[in-house]
């Protein structure tokens, strides 16, 4: 049987030292009505190469980058994932190992999360950061939470409305239960950045945070520092999060604006797109708040011989110490993938990571502005970007089916999210985008 | 044999930092292009320079670095790994090979559907094989994790109880409930009402309905519970909490010790999750990532999380307008690649192969119990189920204590059990086995906890200063807890750590 | 950590066997159906029962046997892999990825010709890239390593030779010459004739011309030599074999020292084989596989084996109509897989790559001469070019020679030199360091080697007695030649080897 | 640059070391006309995605049983490779080690030799397997070499006509410039076996050996008693070739024959088919050959201790001590694919090795019978076979296009090898051709 080594006189063997003569004599306690419905419809098991078959011919009814001109962003992008990186994490002595409660033997994986949260704080120049979330949304959220711990008594939370659409509905799962949150969403102006009359009118000291993407779900480059020094007039947390975690390989990060908590989507850091997921949230603060911290820790110290070691730290903040008074519920978290991160940063380094991001801006702006030069299409906002913008775009339908039969994706539209971008497209360019691929692109929209 | 791990006295040397290696302006990453970002793009004032901590390493420097690491890794395919409530079973092969197949790991969620009716047929599947095998009517895959599906979970419940009227006040957590029960209880704004369990390591019906009262929304109950031991009231108690208008919230976590012999769905029981991670065999990742589907009754599917898959005409559809659902939980569609993996796990091992693996659970639980039972003390009388605690009540009369035991077992060759977990007992030591392992490795296991047991009665200072043959000796944690050292810095910069290696 | 690899003393145990694991019946792979062969398909007479003494593990036994084996195991992710002649250089992982596309690892080499378009061109691109970087008009990809690249190479000229009249008698080669250029002589029918090297570790012109006569078919070189000296004379030397109608073959077994800096094809060299598992980058595989294309200029180019791919007007063809080839020396197309990453390697290095690959090898070796040139004993005064040779000479006078060193070194976590080869000096000591590895790493090494020199006076019987930290401590080869024990047989079964683990 | 470490610094301390100034300073005894040719007109390097894309390129050009009917074998066969084998093989620990000489490192390489050997000798029922060999075709060579030191003052190799005709070149090939050596070719019968009578005629004192295809390049299972019975009276070698592995996990073994040596092709045991390579040769023999016996041997010892291990014996044949006297020019091996074979027999092992030669036969049989009752193609051979057979297709030319058109390769045309043989196909059915693709096959043949 498929993964059971147990061979009939093993069963047997074992049956005798219990004690018992059938298996079912160890269901004991089970009700006789559980057992006689128990029986599980589903087929029978398949061979390897049978479940292969299956898998394959899932996979070939998907569209991916390898046979498709791909634009997508929005939070998930196709960057360049290095071969170091897969060749480490299907490491079996990574993949399989579990959370290292046993730290003499788990230094690999506690060494590699200590290296995360260092390249997580250098990345995001934050001064502390835990060993990984779910992802970018619930990190969203758990920031929210982590916020309203601190600013005790507060209870306003303030959204810009380019924060990422599917953030913006978790982080309002995450608090429609907690007694009297209440959610303000900021809206942007035409530069794509957020409203500062609109949001210096809705800040006071009733406020726990201001919560903007950076960059935000249009592409936009928000000012940070004019966002802070409003927040900061009543000591309200500013609280950014970057889906494009790239971007911060150029962009002036958060901490050096002073942001007091940043958080993010990790994805891009050297995981493949697998529809959204499993990727890693990140959350990096500023050291004084250490304590309200969600998820793990791993922190620095020595055994008996004084060797350097590191294990799971400042744990009475978790579930299995703290229960109901947890800073978060969180257990499983997204280990491999984090590591995968790890492995992605070591390998660029320094120099890829800088010129990577590089890479992505020339591609994005010389391509946006063939499109708005060559094909017409439309500008929409003024501020500065990325990899990803959002142009205008009529006859947008039209349009879209003739890009699909020449097997282009040209971006998401925003209509879904934005009733007031009808006709709007958000356009992501990265290096993965060959020359080819952006003049058909550019063609195909001039009608040709 | 990795790096150097050890001086030529056989002195074990740490291993250094990614930043603490290298040299400036190595790269293991090469890119023709150097493009320079032009100012009226993006103005310099938001842009930095180079990532100052940032590590410089070639490509051989990083795979070394990396592999050196996994070599003081414990794991699963290296050997047993008994962790209690953790169901740390064989890991498929075949499942990392489709995972990795470019049509199912290079999808975008935001991509038109016609791209990726196949991940959704995928998904749409996999709900229908969960539901099936735990005998629920309505599964969401979206929850990353068992804790985000306990919150997912209870918030349904929330707004189902909203919607007749009341939230109430209150969940009924037993005293043997894993910690993110309440946790996840408080998230929802719940206050927690723990349940005693009885001397036999469950709880009684009476004992529900003491403290069951129109303020409480939910019992959520771990059946088999985190003893292993069946909760044999289950059904009186769901009627006690029924009768009350209260909902049963059952932790799936140990699902491995039902399929094919008890459906929780006909337990009573109204929403549930379970942990992919455990029960299908995917793999931990040393934290994570996992899954925590939902699985609900018909009353309660239109408060599942959004979107839903649903088969449409033109093929798999998402339907996002459920007034009354609780909304997303995560981004896209949870952690996609770790369904995939399960997926391919219920193919291969289908309806005998999924009966097959917890009857093995519990042959091998109640195995190890019984050999065991000599030699360390078992709170309850029962046969377990999948899994069975112990405890150092016998060896405390020489101080040695359920830690030493556990390290002492590394000596050994083993990983320890999960330890002091529940919290009920003192000193718990509980194992799980899993079905994947061979009479010959439990014996093994087993051997050497007899000979700690003996160890402990004749030597027990050498017990209690184990562990004497990891790479590292027991470390400070008190130390790292006061210092506080969370990441690199520069200043300590070029210690000596594993100078002489590379 | 794997399994146990010691008892809880820290004593290492030797793993078991896998006909030492599992139990009867247990199978590791699974297939649904299970037929049975009829007689009228096959008479009983020719069938056989199970097959006796093969193992019955199960799937996670058989992952854990060999994960724990591959712990036992040093390798260049590992760590520094310093073997003379051997070119240990980093085998990039993109190379891996790459040749597991089920495009081109589920080919079958009789399939009809459009169904392997893809896999000819890359062959026949392979064949330009490799006649560019080595000079030689022409390339054949089918020898399966250096050594049948050699037998490959002396069989075209004794072909062409004999063409010429006579094929010929004796074949001349250096002292200096790996075991398989005299080996392969005698497989093609020569004899072997040896030039010896002089003082400075090369072969002079005179020397060749007093040997040369018109039964030479051709001298054998290696250039730079297993010295790693460049054989400056070998212009003058091909003057001297081609005056009198013999050819030069090169071992190209050292070409990771020229690519960019001489050609081959330049120094009058007629014939000669590439390995590809040393310059381009293919993993060794702990033995193989490996490739040993071989070159020629276009005199010789119907000699080479069949089939030649050529491009037709339908796409690639294949040749097999040519009398004067040698015929084919392996089946199929040789060892596709490895042509495959080599081909890889060198898109991704291009010209800049590989001109620079040489020159790094070449830096790294004077490094490692230069700094150790002081503690060990260098035969010979010129820089070296990518390896460079040491003796124990210094070191004999303590009783310390060059095995001790070479095992001393294992404690130091680095795996020695290529020893005791070439046999021209006594005990040397053949240091490889490749371009892949970092001045920090040499360094390391470098220091190992230094401390190693200091213990052999100070206390040279910690050095005759290593390793001390090994997985297992010097093994008795004797015992072995003289019990011949070549497998596992039944009667040793259940030896108590590797007890208590599993 | 790419895998090389060395960064401007880096080079400048390291020549400074060595008391140079430039790296050219160290091409000294290098003649300068050398110099000045030496330059490399290759295309600069390229990038890990542009790789990628290249190798897919020519990977698309290419047809695989992923997407064609497939029934090649002919030497190279489709069966099914458990994920354990690459899980394994592609752990760095041994694909990225060498040869290992130094044991104390290496008993990871060397115990999994040790089982291969193990592995070989039941597979053939042999007393001794060496470390494996390139291929079949030279292991076929080189056992007729082995033979021929061993029975010295004989020169007559009688190969079989159904042996596969690469092979033949090959033994040709490597047998051309050895003195005096005759190479004689045994037709074969209607039966597809060897001609007893034609060999009985060509057998006495002279010969060396008999090398017989066992199943041969037809298919078809030769009477070894038989023949070993002939051999025998004169003291002559039977040497078989066995290049369907597989077969022995069913066929009664060489050595249950009573061969002398007993040689193949390994690829059936687990690695992929890859155009034709990397597998491996495997050779086997009698016990008293021991020391005539080409290639590595790994044997069983113990170290100071008395701990087990493992290290390579009886060098004194090899070309690295024995040079010019070496039983083989062998040097690098096979050595990974023959750890790929290890871990798919022990995978498979006893009882799946045995089940999946039974299905092989199973549906070899079915589809031929099918094919000459539905299809009506006509029988040639009347041996028994394994899973392959040869058959009569009238118009084969015709069929073939039909075939092509309908994306399926029904299997090899014998007749550039055996002219005798027009219009005939050997067609091999393995446990990887499903149901749907044989009823096709027939279908087609049919003329449907
Ligand atoms: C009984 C029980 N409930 C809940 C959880 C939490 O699940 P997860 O770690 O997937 O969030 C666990 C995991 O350890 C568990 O053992
Ligand atoms: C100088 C030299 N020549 C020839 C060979 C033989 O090449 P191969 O091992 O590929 O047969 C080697 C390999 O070690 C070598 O170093």
């Amino acid at each position: 049987m498929r993964y059971t080594p147990h061979t009939a006189s093993d069963k047997e063997r074992l049956l005798q030292a219990i004690g018992v003569t059938r298996i079912e004599d160890l269901f004991g306690q089970i009700p006789q009505f559980l057992r006689e419905r128990a029986r599980i419809a589903l087929p029978r098991g398949l061979s390897e190469v049978e479940v292969k078959r299956r898998m394959a011919s899932l996979a070939a009814k998907n569209g991916t980058p390898e046979s498709w001109g791909f634009f997508l962003g929005g939070g998930i992008y196709h960057h360049v994932i290095p071969s170091t990186v897969d060749a480490v994490i299907s490491r079996s002595e990574f993949s399989t190992s579990y959370t290292p409660y046993q730290p003499e033997v788990s230094q690999g994986t506690l060494q590699a999360v200590f290296e995360f949260q260092t390249l997580m704080c250098e990345l995001t120049a934050m001064e502390v950061s835990n060993a990984g979330l779910y992802d970018g949304a619930s990190a969203s959220a758990e920031a929210v939470l982590m916020a309203r711990r601190v600013q005790k008594g507060r209870r306003r939370v303030l959204l810009s409305r380019a924060l990422h659409p599917q953030y913006r509905s978790v982080i309002a799962t995450y608090l429609k239960n907690l007694e009297d949150v209440e959610l303000v969403e900021i809206p942007f102006t035409e530069s794509g950045q957020m409203d500062l009359q609109f949001l210096t009118r809705e800040l006071d000291e009733r406020a726990i945070c201001v919560v903007a993407g950076y960059p935000n779900f249009l592409g936009i480059i928000d000012d940070l520092g004019a966002l802070h020094e409003a927040c900061a007039g009543y000591g309200v947390f500013l609280i950014t999060v970057t889906t494009e975690a790239f971007s911060l390989a150029l962009l002036k990060p958060p901490g050096a604006w002073g942001v007091e908590i940043a958080v993010g989507e990790g994805q891009s850091l050297g995981i493949p797109m697998g529809l959204g997921g499993p990727a890693f949230g990140f959350l990096t603060c500023q050291k004084k708040f250490v304590r309200s911290i969600p998820g793990r820790l791993v922190g620095e110290t020595v055994d008996h011989d004084g060797r350097r070691g590191f294990v799971l730290t400042l744990a009475a903040r978790e579930q299995h110490i703290r229960r109901e008074k947890a800073t978060s519920n969180i257990c499983t978290n997204q280990g491999l993938c984090t590591l995968a991160a790890t492995v992605f940063m070591a390998t660029l380094g320094k120099g890829g990571m800088r010129r990577l991001a590089e890479v992505n801006v020339g591609r994005a702006h010389e391509t946006r502005e063939r499109l708005v030069k060559e094909a017409g299409l439309g500008t929409t906002f003024s501020g500065p970007f990325f990899n990803e913008f959002v142009l205008g775009v009529e006859g947008l339908s039209q349009h879209l089916s003739r890009l699909a039969a020449k097997r282009i994706v040209p971006g998401i539209s925003l209509a879904p999210w934005y009733p007031e971008l009808q006709d709007s497209l958000l356009i992501c360019v990265t290096e993965m985008n060959q020359r080819e691929e952006i003049d058909q692109l550019v063609r195909t929209f001039s009608g040709q | 044999m990795s790096e150097r791990s050890q001086d030529s006295n056989g002195r074990k040397i740490a291993p250094r930092l990614i930043f603490e290696t290298g040299s400036p302006g190595r790269s293991g990453f090469f890119w023709p292009e150097d493009p320079k970002t032009k100012s009226e793009w993006i103005p310099a004032r938001f842009l930095r320079g180079e990532i100052e901590g940032f590590p410089e390493m070639g490509e051989l420097e990083v795979m070394r670095h990396f592999t050196r690491l996994s070599h003081l890794n414990y794991s699963i395919e290296g050997q047993f790994y008994p962790l209690g409530s953790c169901t740390m079973k064989y890991n498929p092969k075949l499942n990392e090979v489709v995972a990795r197949l470019p049509g199912l790991s290079l999808l975008h969620p935001l991509a038109p559907l016609p791209l990726i009716q196949g991940a959704l047929e995928l998904l749409s599947d996999l709900e229908g094989m969960l539901a099936e095998i735990c005998g629920m009517d309505h599964i969401s895959l979206q929850p990353a994790a068992g804790a985000q599906g306990e919150m997912t979970g209870l918030m349904m419940i929330r707004a189902y109880l909203t919607t007749k009227g009341n939230p109430r006040r209150k969940i009924l957590v037993p005293d043997t409930a894993h910690g993110t029960n309440p946790a996840s209880s408080t998230l929802c704004g719940y206050e927690v009402v723990q349940v005693p369990s009885n001397d036999r390591g469950i709880i009684e019906a009476k004992k529900v309905e003491e403290v069951m009262d129109e303020e409480v929304a939910a019992l959520m109950i771990t059946n088999p519970n985190t003893f292993g031991i069946f909760e044999m009231d289950i059904q009186a108690i769901a009627e006690a909490i029924h009768e009350k208008g209260g909902l049963i919230y059952l932790d799936g976590a140990n699902l491995n010790a039902l399929m094919g012999i008890a459906k929780p769905g006909d337990m009573g029981v109204d929403v549930l999750h379970m942990n992919l991670h455990k029960t299908f065999s995917t793999p931990h990742g040393g934290g994570g990532p996992g899954a925590g589907p939902v699985g609900v009754k018909k009353f309660l599917q239109d408060y599942l999380p959004v979107p839903r898959i649903i088969r449409g005409n033109e093929g798999y559809e998402l339907r996002e307008d459920l007034p009354n659902s609780v909304g997303r939980v995560r981004s896209f569609f949870g952690n996609f690649g770790i369904l995939v993996r399960a997926y391919a796990y219920i193919l291969a091992l289908g309806s005998d192969g999924l009966e097959e693996a917890s009857r093995m659970a519990l042959l091998n639980a109640n195995y190890i119990r019984s050999r065991l039972k000599g030699h360390f003390h078992v709170p309850h009388p029962e046969t377990c189920m999948h899994e069975c605690v112990f405890t150092d009540r016998l060896q405390q009369k020489q101080g040695v204590h359920t830690t030493d035991i556990a390290k002492r077992l590394l000596d050994y060759g083993f990983h320890p059990p999960t330890i002091y977990f529940p919290l009920v007992v003192s000193g718990a030591i509980m194992i799980e086995p899993t079905e994947t392992e061979s009479p010959e490795t439990l014996d093994a296991f087993i051997d050497a906890m007899i000979s700690i047991a003996h160890e402990a009665k004749e030597n027990p200072s050498m017990v209690k200063s184990a562990p004497h043959t990891t790479p590292v000796g027991r470390l400070d944690e008190t130390l790292a807890a006061r210092k506080l050292i969370l990441r690199w810095n520069p200043s300590k910069a070029g210690n000596d750590q594993g100078k002489a290696e590379s």
